[in-house]
């Protein structure tokens, strides 16, 4: 950045941002009259709002430093505090990135709404609103700004969740997301409030002075990891995300998945790293626990999904898993000392975060596309969508490398880091530390293998093979503004892989800000080599791993196709049917579906779901099989609560009981009882 | 970083990854060799490999009218993805600028990355059995990179370094030290590399019966040079897995000098390492029998179980607080 | 006080001119016009309040003060004394107010039930000259500075909606109408003996047996009354009054009063009524706390307060989740949240007051406006019941999207007023009483829960055939949303200068 | 407190609230309507005269208005407006009688004495005669609330209503020497618009349900069961 563009111009960007959004709600209000305004209006300003949200992130990033203004609005002694630091660039960044790719491809995809009788203006209204929420959280300065945006984010994805309200799952999800999204927000606030009583008022600097004995400085973590965790959909809170997100329009899927969980991170970022200040290595421990659970849970139930989106969502539980390990790690060596190592793992996690922003933005639109051209969710029915939609197929496959954390693409490089980090562990004092971060890092591995095992179901299962269904083997490529949209953000997914350097220089801007020290030594070998620790620890260069992968694969493919065949009898190459072992000419049918795909690791890992699988003979003779997935959580948390509050209600609803007499009764019983107590 | 990137450094490199792919059928052939002594046969000559591998890139290439792009470029990414793994692992000597580009969890990545691509191969097409042994081959990856990665996770710790060349430099300068956790590590390394390069008791390279098969049911809609490929990258693997056990457990003999002396000493060293290996290798195949695939998982648990055991007793007895 | 005067005489004269005009139509716009206008004279006389310069900062404390109360407007109407300071006038306002927008909105309305004859001409005489009725005493209840007069109004107030209550003369209706006039009357003479009681201790301390019952005399001879009199007068005028309030477990009445009355009524019921018992309530509480100010436990009326107010909060909210008929769900809203606020003024303390008072506030204005919506879709769908009130956002736009929000904003969602004066109270119970919060909390979500599991088929899904929409005026409550929207996202300073005054009545000390 | 140094007025007083108290009794035990409401009647009318005589010892001027107010209302137009009503409605015969009468007639017994218990920290001695008239008069309230709570019938119901307001009327001269004048009236007159609106749902209710058993006004109740 030149020494031009200063925190100023930041933060009008940031706020030109949130005008953009406001305006976006405000012009779809036309869009009863004139559906194409959505279309015209609504969503470009949607993705002008990202550019400025990025633009802002970026010039934050850049120049480190922090500028904050108050607003005339709020309480009248406490007025909106707006602040705008490194930490908040980051995450304005991030929002900004997959706001412009939805801003690209969603022009294209509402088109298809404006024949629906769906209110187009609640589709723009409150994705403008939800943008705004999103923005405003991140720029918040004070408890009270802080809940408002979050509600307002809430809130408003909660109207786009219940868009397609027809379906009566999908009411009940929205009802569910609602619900949950309400208790954290409570439990968020009753955080904030037990700082605040420990400090002088509700701004964050006033927030930051407060002195917590150690009890109430527990509490309150253990309030805000809850409340920020079920937002972010960690286990065992998660139960609303893979309802909610699937049933929202995909690009607003995308904006949820990859955004919205991102921001619940940067709430618990802001909450315990710089509110709260310091902490006892056992929050970390903690945080290291549910973040491997809620990696490994959400990886496991995201493999035996069949319905495309769903799927996608239990994989974000799964990424949102990974990024908490890391912030884990990162809380124990904060706490134990290791400025540097906690600086590492904090970095890992915030670059997870915008990986994973960019790839699950990325499949959810894939998704999108998918469900736009077949209306189909189902893997099951999908099939050779490769030869049908090659741009979305190629765009997807990053998709698919990135996520399954496969070099040179991004996903590679935040794990990386991650492992990097875990294996600093040996410096700890503590022997239990020392080996519970190996065990993490072995959930880890594990969980990033068995991601590649989910995606390569899903790729193969949608995008290989062929098409199991009509409308599927009906599929068109798409409008160009979505495949730019995916174009995009799978451009973005391989630079992020490729030159790490770079952004981690931009990064490091953040820990330098909250924790006071980064890593100066990550780029210090060039932009060419990436050594987090040292050189002689670790290093990783993306480009010469592109440049060799290229160099060699296409020096091999030129050789045998030209060089050597060269006067051989035959060098292109010939058609012919599939051989299948020499059966019968293979039929859609006789394809590995998805479920058939997963089967093997169902029977690995069944125990841990409440599967369901029943073969029944129909009158015709042919078998017929049934599979359930369900989820044991429900059992286990959700449905003993919902059953406590229903039983309550029963009793209590008997107070009514129609007689008169019995009302009577009831004032006498208090007058003499309140006489009795007072005397 | 510097001592890394020196002129011979990268000729070394060049050279020493064309040695793998020139290697590679060596060794399966030398594995071949012994087995069929072992089952009093005389058994194909030693460099039959390289000769199947020259026949099938001689033949034209057939692909089924339902394969997508993928399927053709499947074989080159595997094999180029196999081969970039194996180029960071030090065959002669250390301190190769290979080492530096890509450390071992990068090598995990780059053999998980030709993975992917193999299972998406197998299911391209759109046959029964491509999908089966995808599934398969995806479900023992799956168990087995944990465990891989535990087992180099155990070496990188003790040697403060995931990088290959500077893990083998530390165990040459504090010498030969006995530790419990690299007896772990080996034995889930060994697993491992067993499951991975598809040989017996998981997988049979040499079985044509389509329901017992893993590896083979992805390429059985290969054909000619690709098939050549996909070939080699598996021997490619197996040579890898080989050289990694030989050379990282037992470093003594591999160069640390560029001259050639050192080459020399130790291409000699980790050729024997390898004969030894093969023969072991060879053995085992001949006394154990395959095994039904769903105790597969049984076998590679054992694996990460002992992988991670080793990172224990090495956190726990080793460096001791 | 002649803009006191005049916002007494208007809704008086009002009633008696409806009582005698035929034609209704004609007394639908009548009965708007003299609504705005004591309106007008609402704010004429907030006007004059807010001119009147209060003493800097503390008022003293009950007990403490000598002299008039500061920032206040005294005077005599026909003999009888009346007092308007920053408290009541800012409850005129807003009972002048939203009697007001539910007016326009009962103009149609009514029309419409008389067309589907479930009422005939007399009877719809019968509603304009008592709705203007009900305005009159609630206002008298508010503004005089008589326990005796207060409790004559309140006693009217309970005496002119009963007969609204029971205007559709089905049997559910005369039952319900029973209901409130048996439990309201019972609880009503009660708060007379609780009234007795304050007198008889205020004869030993004040000469003048005529100002004995004056509120601010009392007030500022507090410290004197005799505690154990006092304390029994403010059980038996919380009972009392508290029955208006729909206190849990004296609430009874209130469910079934206003699902069976005619939907404006449920509205300015709602809105206003429970406001003004409310208010009756604080001003006895101030007088309590002078008296016991020095004994062992001075908190007492606060204690009681606080656990009717947090019973009430958490059982309507159970209530809530089996509810069948959509106006009785409101209502226990209404009680829930009436519990709200009265847990916060018994928390006392200047934050929680303020925020209590933002409360009534927002509570009347979204909870008038949800009524109205309510009263279009059980138009719409020709039923109260819950479970045949289906899709309404398909059938008719305005009317879903309005519920949905007006009730996003009553669970207390922002940017909605309702938001940010739970967050002030939540705030003041962390400060004070922590443990609370948590109860609190757990009860709005089971509320909410409550809420939501009703509203999202009525509003959303696809309608039955043939719903068709009908002919709604949606001013009222878009004018109502929108300010509480305006409220939840900026408190006006002029508006929290008026609240801070009334909070430094309350609690003597100020929160600004 | 020693009765005998009591003026006589206030001994007189005292006697009669006692008569109150005692008259509450039998409107609580007594089954037939009509001598119900004769009963209440003489209870007005006592009250009535208390007021007279506490004005005569205090030489209240007000307070006589207010007696004959009590005893118009109270002692005459109320009473008979329940005649009318009860004739109107065929009640003459009715009886009812509740359900466990010694029960009901303890608890009274028990609210009296709480109601002194409760009076008793009012410990200035120059109040305790007034203190024990404000008990009776809390007793004779409470009585009143029981009533309305153990009788089934309306009218029965409304006549525990109105013996609530004779206690009040009674705490309210005896004990303060009578509120002021304009509270006295609209009390009256509240009371007053009550009772003819009692009267109208009387008809009301006996239309709507063809009984006047309150019992059977059980429509609007939550339900424990499943929904």
């Amino acid at each position: 950045m030149s020494g031009a563009v200063t925190m100023q111009q930041a933060l009008a960007l940031a706020g030109l941002a949130v005008v953009l959004a406001l305006a976006s709600t405000l012009v779809s209000l036309l869009a009863k009259r004139v559906p194409a305004t959505l279309r015209l209006a609504a969503t470009p300003l949607l993705g002008l709002a990202g550019l400025a949200a990025l633009a802002a992130g970026l010039i934050a990033l850049a120049l480190g430093g922090t500028v904050q203004t108050t607003l005339p609005l709020g309480l009248p002694w406490l007025p909106w505090h707006v602040r705008l630091d490194a930490l908040a660039g980051f995450f304005l960044l991030l929002i900004g990135v997959v706001t412009c790719a939805v801003g690209l491809y969603a022009p294209a995809y509402v088109r298809g709404f404006e024949h629906g009788h769906d209110s187009l203006t609640a589709l723009g209204g409150f994705s403008g609103l939800f943008l705004t929420g999103m923005l405003m959280v991140v720029l918040a300065d004070d408890a009270f700004l802080f809940m408002v945006a979050w509600e307002l984010m809430s809130l408003s994805s909660y109207f786009l969740v219940a868009y397609h309200h027809e379906h009566s799952a999908n009411r009940r999800a929205a009802f569910l997301y609602l619900l949950m999204a309400h208790v954290g927000g409570l439990m968020i606030l009753l955080g904030y409030g037990v700082l605040a009583a420990f400090g002088t008022g509700f701004s964050f600097s006033e927030l930051r002075a407060a002195e917590l004995p150690p009890i109430w400085a527990g509490v309150a973590f253990a309030l805000a990891f809850m409340g920020f965790g079920m937002k972010a959909g960690l286990v065992p809170l998660h139960a609303w995300l893979p309802e909610a997100h699937p049933v929202a329009p995909s690009h607003i899927s995308a904006l949820m998945s990859g955004v919205m969980l991102k921001v619940a991170v940067y709430g618990f970022i802001r909450f315990v790293f710089d509110l709260i200040g310091q902490f006892p290595w056992q929050w970390g421990v903690v945080v290291l626990i549910i973040g491997c659970l809620s990696a490994l849970f959400g990886v496991l139930a995201a493999l035996l999904q069949t319905d495309l989106k769903r799927l996608l969502a239990y994989s974000s539980v799964e990424n949102l898993g990974i990024i908490f390990i890391g912030l884990g790690l990162s809380l124990v060596f904060l706490s134990t000392g290791y400025r540097s190592l906690g600086a590492l793992a904090f970095v890992a996690a915030l670059y997870h975060c915008l990986n994973h922003a960019l790839f699950k933005g990325l499949l959810f639109l894939g998704a999108g596309a998918i469900l736009h051209s077949t209306h189909e969710r189902d893997l099951d029915q999908m099939g050779g969508l490769l030869r049908r939609k090659p741009w979305t197929g190629l765009f997807f496959l990053v998709g698919v490398l990135s996520i399954s954390a496969l070099p040179p693409f991004n996903g590679f490089v935040s794990e990386w880091l991650t492992f990097q980090a875990a294996l600093q562990a040996w410096q700890l004092q503590s022997g239990v530390l020392r080996s519970l971060i190996p065990i993490a890092s072995a959930v880890l591995a594990l969980t990033g293998a068995l991601v590649a095992v989910t995606f390569v179901k899903v790729y193969g299962v949608a995008f290989l093979g062929q098409a199991r269904s009509r409308h599927v083997r009906r599929a068109r490529p798409g409008p160009w503004g979505m495949q730019a949209g995916q174009g995009f953000l799978a451009l973005l997914c391989l630079l992020l892989g490729v030159f790490p350097t770079w952004v981690i220089g931009l990064i490091d801007a953040v820990p330098r800000a909250i924790l006071g020290g980064g890593l100066p030594q990550a780029g210090a070998y060039g932009w060419l080599w990436l050594t987090p620790v040292s050189p002689q620890t670790a290093s990783y260069s993306g480009p010469l791993i592109v440049l060799m992968l290229a160099g060699i694969g296409l020096t091999v493919f030129w050789g045998l196709n030209y060089l050597w065949s060269r006067g051989a009898p035959v060098r292109w190459i010939r058609r012919g049917d599939a051989w299948d072992c020499g059966f019968a000419p293979p039929s859609p049918r006789m394809q590995y579906t998805a479920t058939a795909f997963a089967q093997p690791i169902r029977r690995v890992f069944g125990l841990l779901f409440q599967i369901d699988e029943t073969m029944t003979r129909q009158e015709d003779g042919t078998l017929r099989h049934r599979l359930h997935i369900g989820d044991r959580f429900w059992g286990l948390l959700y449905l003993p609560i919902a059953r406590a509050v229903e039983s309550a209600a029963r009793r209590v609803v008997l107070l009514q009981s129609g007689s008169v007499r019995v009302y009577l009764g009831w004032t006498l019983a208090t007058l003499v009882g309140l006489l009795w107590i007072i005397t | 970083m510097d001592n890394y990137l020196t002129l011979p450094g990268w000729v070394l490199a060049v050279f020493q990854s064309c040695l793998y792919i020139a290697l590679a059928p060596l060794l399966v052939g030398w594995v071949r060799k012994v087995k069929a002594r072992l089952q009093n046969r005389r058994g194909a000559p030693l460099f039959q490999a390289y000769r199947d591998l020259y026949k099938l890139l001689a033949k034209e290439a057939r692909v089924a009218h339902t394969a997508s792009p993928l399927f053709r470029a499947a074989p080159y990414i595997v094999f180029t993805a196999t081969w970039m793994a194996a180029a960071t692992v030090p065959l002669l000597v250390v301190d190769l600028p290979t080492a530096a580009i890509a450390d071992i969890i990068v090598l995990v990545g780059l053999l998980a990355l030709a993975r992917v691509f193999l299972a998406l191969a197998g299911m391209d097409v759109g046959t029964a059995f491509g999908g089966m042994g995808a599934s398969r081959e995806m479900l023992i990856g799956a168990l087995a990179e944990p465990a891989m990665l535990m087992a180099v996770f155990t070496l990188a710790m003790t040697a403060h370094s995931t990088n290959l060349s500077s893990v083998i430099d530390y165990h040459l300068v504090d010498g030969f030290v006995l530790r419990p956790s690299y007896l772990f590590a080996l034995g889930g390394l060994i697993l491992v590399a067993v499951a991975e390069s598809g040989r017996i008791p998981i997988d049979n390279p040499t079985t044509h019966l389509e329901l017992t098969m893993i590896h083979e049911a992805m390429l059985l809609e290969y054909s000619g040079r690709h098939l050549a490929l996909m070939e080699w990258s598996a021997q490619i693997k197996l040579l890898l897995y080989g050289t990694l056990i030989a050379n990282v457990f037992f470093p003594w003999g591999i160069g640390r000098g560029f001259g050639a002396a050192a080459l020399g000493l130790g291409l000699a060293a980790v050729l024997a390492k390898l004969a030894a290996l093969g023969a072991v290798l060879a053995v085992g195949e001949t006394v154990l029998a395959k095994m039904r695939l769903f105790r597969a998982p049984e076998f590679l648990n054992l694996a990460l179980l002992l992988s991670l055991l080793g990172l224990l007793s090495h956190v726990i007895l080793e460096v001791g607080a | 006080m002649n803009a006191l005067t005049l916002v007494l005489l208007t809704p008086l004269l009002g009633a008696l001119i409806l009582g005698l005009i035929r034609p209704p139509p004609l007394a639908g716009w009548f009965n708007l016009g003299v609504s705005a206008l004591s309106l007008a004279a609402a704010l004429w006389l907030a006007w004059s309040v807010a001119l009147v310069s209060d003493l800097p900062g503390d008022l003293g404390g009950p007990g403490a003060i000598n002299g008039p109360i500061a920032g206040s407007l005294a005077g005599d109407i026909f003999g009888l004394p009346f007092r308007v300071d920053a408290f009541n006038v800012y409850l005129v306002v807003l009972t002048a107010f939203v009697a007001l927008t539910t007016s326009v909105f009962s103009r149609p309305y009514m029309r419409y039930v008389l067309a589907i004859g479930r009422i005939g001409p007399r009877r719809l005489r019968t509603y304009h000259s008592m709705y203007q009725l009900f305005m009159f005493t609630m206002l008298v209840a508010l503004t005089t500075d008589n326990l005796g007069v207060m409790w004559v109004a309140v006693e009217g107030a309970t005496l002119a909606t009963v007969l609204l209550v029971s205007l559709y003369r089905t049997p559910e209706a005369v039952e319900a109408a029973w209901k409130y006039f048996i439990l309201c009357g019972v609880g009503i003479a009660l708060a007379l003996f609780g009234t007795v009681l304050t007198y008889f201790a205020a004869q030993q301390v004040i000469s003048d047996p005529a100002a004995g019952l004056n509120w601010s005399t009392l007030y500022t001879e507090a410290g004197r009354l005799e505690p154990a009199v006092m304390r029994l007068a403010f059980v038996f005028l919380l009972v009392g009054y508290g029955t208006k309030v729909g206190l849990v477990p004296m609430h009874q009445w209130l469910p079934d009063a206003h699902s069976e009355g005619p939907t404006p009524m449920s509205a300015v019921l709602s809105g206003l009524l429970l406001n003004v018992a409310l208010y009756a309530v604080v001003r006895l509480k101030m007088l309590v706390d002078g008296s016991l100010a020095h004994t062992d436990n001075p908190h007492l009326a606060g204690y009681l307060l606080m656990g009717f107010g947090l019973t009430s909060f958490l059982v309507a909210g159970l209530f809530l989740h089996r509810q069948r008929d959509i106006k009785r769900m409101f209502s226990y809203s209404s009680i829930e949240h009436m519990g709200l606020m009265t847990f916060g003024f018994g928390l006392g303390g200047p934050l929680a007051t303020f925020g209590a008072l933002l409360h009534m506030l927002v509570h009347s204005l979204t909870k008038s406006a949800i009524f109205v919506t309510v009263g279009h879709a059980t138009h719409i769908a020709g039923t109260q019941a819950i479970e045949q009130i289906r899709g309404l956002i398909r059938t008719q736009p305005t009317v879903g999207w309005s519920l949905l929000i007006g009730v996003a904003a009553i669970a207390g969602f922002p940017p909605f007023g309702v938001f940010m004066s739970e967050f002030l109270l939540l705030t003041a119970t962390m400060k004070t009483a922590p443990w609370f919060t948590l109860v609190l909390l757990s009860g709005l979500a089971v509320a909410f829960a409550g809420l939501f599991r009703h509203l999202h088929p009525m509003v959303y899904g696809t309608p039955p055939e043939g719903q068709q929409p009908v002919a709604a005026n949606m001013i009222p409550v878009a004018v109502h949303l929108t300010l509480v929207l305006w409220l939840g996202l900026a408190i006006p300073a002029f508006l929290a200068n008026w609240l801070d005054r009334a909070t430094g009545l309350i609690t003597g000390t100020r929160l600004l | 407190m020693n009765l005998s140094l009591l003026p006589l007025l206030q001994q007189l007083v005292l006697v009669l609230a006692a008569i109150v108290l005692f008259l509450s009794f039998v409107l609580l035990a007594q089954n037939r309507l009509i001598s119900a409401i004769h009963a209440f009647a003489w209870q007005g009318a006592l009250v009535a005269a208390v007021t007279t005589v506490v004005a005569a010892t205090g030489h209240i001027h007000h307070l006589y208005f207010s007696a004959a107010l009590t005893l118009a209302l109270k002692a005459l137009l109320i009473p008979w407006m329940l005649h009318r009503l009860v004739r109107r409605l065929e009640l003459e015969r009715h009886t009812e009688s509740l359900q466990s009468p010694t029960l009901v007639t303890m608890a009274a017994v028990a609210l009296v004495i709480f109601s002194y218990w409760l009076v008793l920290p009012m410990i200035q001695e120059e109040l305790t005669f007034t203190r024990n008239i404000v008990a009776i008069s809390l007793a004779v309230v409470l009585i009143g609330l029981l009533m309305m709570v153990f009788r089934t019938q309306a009218v029965a119901q409304v006549l525990g209503f109105m013996s609530m307001e004779n206690g009040l009327f009674l705490a309210a001269v005896s004990a303060t020497g009578g509120m002021p004048l304009v509270v006295e009236l609209g009390v009256a007159f509240d009371v007053l618009v009550a009772m003819v609106l009692f009267g109208v749902f009387f008809l009301q209710i006996r239309e709507s349900i063809d009984s006047l058993d309150v019992d059977r006004l059980n429509r609007l109740r939550e339900t424990g069961g499943d929904q």
